[in-house]
């Protein structure tokens, strides 16, 4: 019996992998998105249909794309669309089964910010602003969130709702007319995170194996609920890795 | 139709123009880029979805008044050290920001290709974006009571563009992604485009987005005026280039020390080099 | 996904349903029109554009209980007599109309297939149309005050269209003129596509729109299934067939003997000796 | 010399081909508006830029076509966009210098009637409707009509306003907010009307020859005022005639 070993962001990423389904229409961020949504695609999900937002419809890339305007998904996608015509034909009528996002800053209720921390007039950090995540967090049929946990990027408010999780708690999305049910799932390097179906609080749901519960209540910025019934993470197989792996280049 | 370069920047933009630069990722106009700043453009309203290493340069060299956008970053590498220390630190000028998300800019720019005042999506809905922007408003469906968003529609005085080839009447051919170019050209009053060349005959190829010459204000010769973003069919995106840019971008006096080396290049010799062929 | 004509109208096509068969001149599917009257469907809300023959010989057969529309001829030859008839005596069955401009049909589709209640366009101002159609509405600019048209989205239970060719997986191709083919399906609850070939992979083409397999319903193969109109690299318009029409339409005796002999036809191996090779 | 003879037909598309200058943009309709385009496109106005409403961009078809959506229109055009993208993109931005209309009826302001004969809920004749025109007389910098004069279709008020000409006079077209100068020629088959600058009504301002005043307004539904500064319609060039015959088959 060979002995697995694998990295915390590994497990992050094949886990993100498996929350997604073979024939998905998955909206694709690029970076940890993209590498998770690429992995599904070379193991369990070989017909997960990828849309990325420069508007590359089913591509299906040799390697890991290295922006989301990548040649190599022009060059693979079923067709090719204009940008108005990915968000406004593709995104908004919830034709889009999952959206894989990441995040700054996450709170309570999934809300996400990418936008600033600080105070928007004089922020402490200027992040890259909204790019697709706002209509992705509304539109998609349910969001997936990949991000790396501490007490910095997990608080109990987010400096900027820059997209919308479950807003201030249950019915908010709803009455913001917000089509799909927001993000459903945040995977870190520790565990997973679900929303409470009836608070919309995330709840901790699974630790990723080695990982303490009180080490990812600590690396969380709220009093984070614990499920009754937490899962332990399955480790990577030596396939997901060896896909990972060669798509990341550190095979 | 047909012009240099530098001849078309200084005909088509001047000082306190709004002034949008697309290209997703792919086919960014690079060169056009560099000439503006070469020319000393300031006071700039620059309008970009992506801002990244060209708007980085434009901002610190003191183009810009105002950036409106949707994600302003060095894709793939980090952040934008320029863009942060003018909206932190007001260097070298104050920049005033305005931004949307892509399906918010998109859309702005499809009003302002139908001459429509504005555009309605589903969209910003709960979003802090609609407190920090007064240009994101709310609409009521007539038929349905739905609220929707509204954003006004986006006419820049002029918008540049690269693509592969125009032929000698100036219509262009572009193909690969073609992301918002078409709509951003139709939004705007006047219309450079940097072409990798210029052919007698359009040969038709799969994708392609053509705008036709009477939409077209200039066309000027750039080989390699994308890069170091790509060209699909000519050249790829050089990464290396992005990856050094942060070195860079990151300290004032490296970025001003790029910007004297930029001064001092023939604005019509510097492009060729650039773009690792296929 | 790969099924034949008489098998996909029959699950797809429901009695009341909204259907929109479009085709703007090329690639009209006047097959599948044909199909639903032989299988008889009523009280159908048909939706088009340029109702022509086909629609003619629908509402003709008594299929249709109202017709949306934004204009309705037979194409360089005059007009729709079995149109005129239901509409002004209401023969066989009466028809309810909607009219629009093309405009407002066009944007009542992209609204459609954007998922938004509602399309704003310059449209229709001053017209009659207006009183007589409570689909169009005014909207305000909220950035400028202007005022503008409004019309709701067009969601068909069910589009039809005619392509050139799909993949066995169902992805479908069609180019040349594509009118508003990819909108209308892209609106549509469900979508039937029925093609000139299957073939085993879409090689690109310039200008073809691509319809994704994961938004058509059903796939039928029928070769020569938009005859008498004309699919774009393989059979060009049978214009003798839009005259002879013209004589059909205008008698109750000679349509209802058309009728019946539609009716007496196999329904797949009708199509194939329509259209005129190239 | 020779002696040219043609007929009140060819000379009304002769005199409309002629409106148009070169390297114009033109919304052409099927009929005789697309035959006097392809008549000016083959002799004075070889740039002449014509725009089918079935999406062709700068078709140069080398036969008339038989429809808006002629396959040959595809095959020739600068590019073909969809439908939206003709009217939104193209048409009401006010991209398009001229639009060519016919019409069943036509009134004292140009207003125009494609669409019902006699009551609407009741109609004596049921026209095809409205197409593209509303928006083509809406937004074009100027429309051209072409077509037939008669009492029954040039009447003192449209049966139903189709599409818009000059209202009930000066202003209208400013307050319905309409970007265009709507019909600034109207030709027929006896000669050519156009609006009075300040009236909005349409004046007759040229005739062809052999045709008297008289006839023209007793070819009218109102009582057509006459300028008094009366063109004469120059007689179809040999040129014009054998290009217009051989493009309708009847050389």
């Amino acid at each position: 019996m060979t002995t697995v070993t694998w990295t915390a962001d590994e497990i992050m990423t094949v886990t993100a992998a498996r929350s997604l389904r073979d024939r998905m229409a998955c909206f694709v961020g690029i970076g940890l998105p993209s590498t998770a949504a690429n992995v599904a695609r070379r193991t369990h999900a070989p017909g997960l249909w990828m849309i990325y937002e420069s508007g590359t419809l089913g591509a299906v890339p040799d390697h890991l794309p290295l922006s989301i305007g990548d040649g190599i998904l022009a060059e693979t996608a079923d067709t090719v669309v204009s940008v108005p015509e990915v968000f406004n034909y593709w995104l908004q009528p919830g034709r889009i089964d999952v959206g894989f996002l990441g995040a700054a800053q996450i709170d309570r209720y999934a809300n996400i910010n990418t936008t600033v921390i600080g105070d928007y007039d004089a922020p402490k950090v200027r992040l890259p602003g909204a790019g697709g995540a706002p209509e992705i967090a509304a539109s998609c049929r349910e969001v997936v969130v990949i991000m790396r946990q501490s007490t910095r990027a997990f608080v109990e408010r987010v400096d900027f709702v820059t997209s919308v999780g479950h807003g201030a708690g249950p019915g908010d999305r709803e009455r913001l007319g917000l089509t799909g049910a927001g993000p459903m799932r945040v995977i870190t390097d520790l565990g997973v995170m679900e929303p409470h179906p009836e608070t919309r609080e995330l709840v901790l749901t699974g630790v990723h194996p080695g990982v303490d519960v009180a080490a990812v209540r600590a690396a969380t910025g709220w009093d984070l609920a614990v499920s009754e019934d937490l899962a332990l993470t399955p480790e990577p197989t030596t396939e997901e890795l060896a896909v990972l792996r060669e798509l990341t280049g550190s095979a | 139709m047909i012009v240099p370069l530098d001849e078309a920047v200084r005909e088509l933009v001047h000082d306190g123009d709004t002034v949008a630069l697309e290209g997703f990722t792919h086919l960014i106009p690079v060169a056009a880029g560099h000439e503006i700043i070469r020319q000393g453009r300031r006071g700039l309203t620059l309008v970009r979805m992506t801002p990244d290493i060209v708007y980085d340069q434009l901002i610190g060299a003191g183009c810009a008044a105002k950036l409106v956008f949707s994600w302003g970053g060095n894709p793939g590498v980090g952040s934008l050290h320029r863009f942060r220390d003018a909206v932190t630190s007001s260097w070298p000028v104050p920049l005033e920001i305005e931004e949307h998300s892509h399906a918010g800019m998109a859309n702005r720019y499809v009003a302002g290709a139908s001459g429509l005042p504005f555009a309605v999506l589903r969209g910003y809905s709960g979003t802090d974006l609609v407190a920090h922007n007064p240009h994101i408003k709310s609409i009521t469906c007539p038929f349905t009571g739905q609220e929707l968003a509204a954003v006004p529609a986006l006419n820049p005085d002029v918008t540049i563009v690269h693509a592969q080839r125009a032929d000698t009447d100036g219509n262009v051919q572009l193909w690969g992604i073609t992301g918002i170019q078409k709509e951003a050209a139709l939004a705007a009053e006047r219309v450079l485009v940097t072409v990798e060349e210029v052919v007698d005959t359009l040969d038709p190829v799969p994708g392609q987005v053509i705008l036709p010459a009477r939409v077209v204000t200039a066309v000027s010769p750039v080989p390699g005026g994308a890069a170091p973003s790509y060209a699909h069919g000519y050249y790829e995106r050089d990464n290396d280039a992005y990856k050094a840019w942060d070195a860079i971008g990151r300290d004032r006096a490296a970025f001003t020390a790029w910007l004297e080396e930029l001064a001092g290049e023939a604005p019509r010799t510097r492009p060729q080099p650039a773009g690792r062929a296929l």
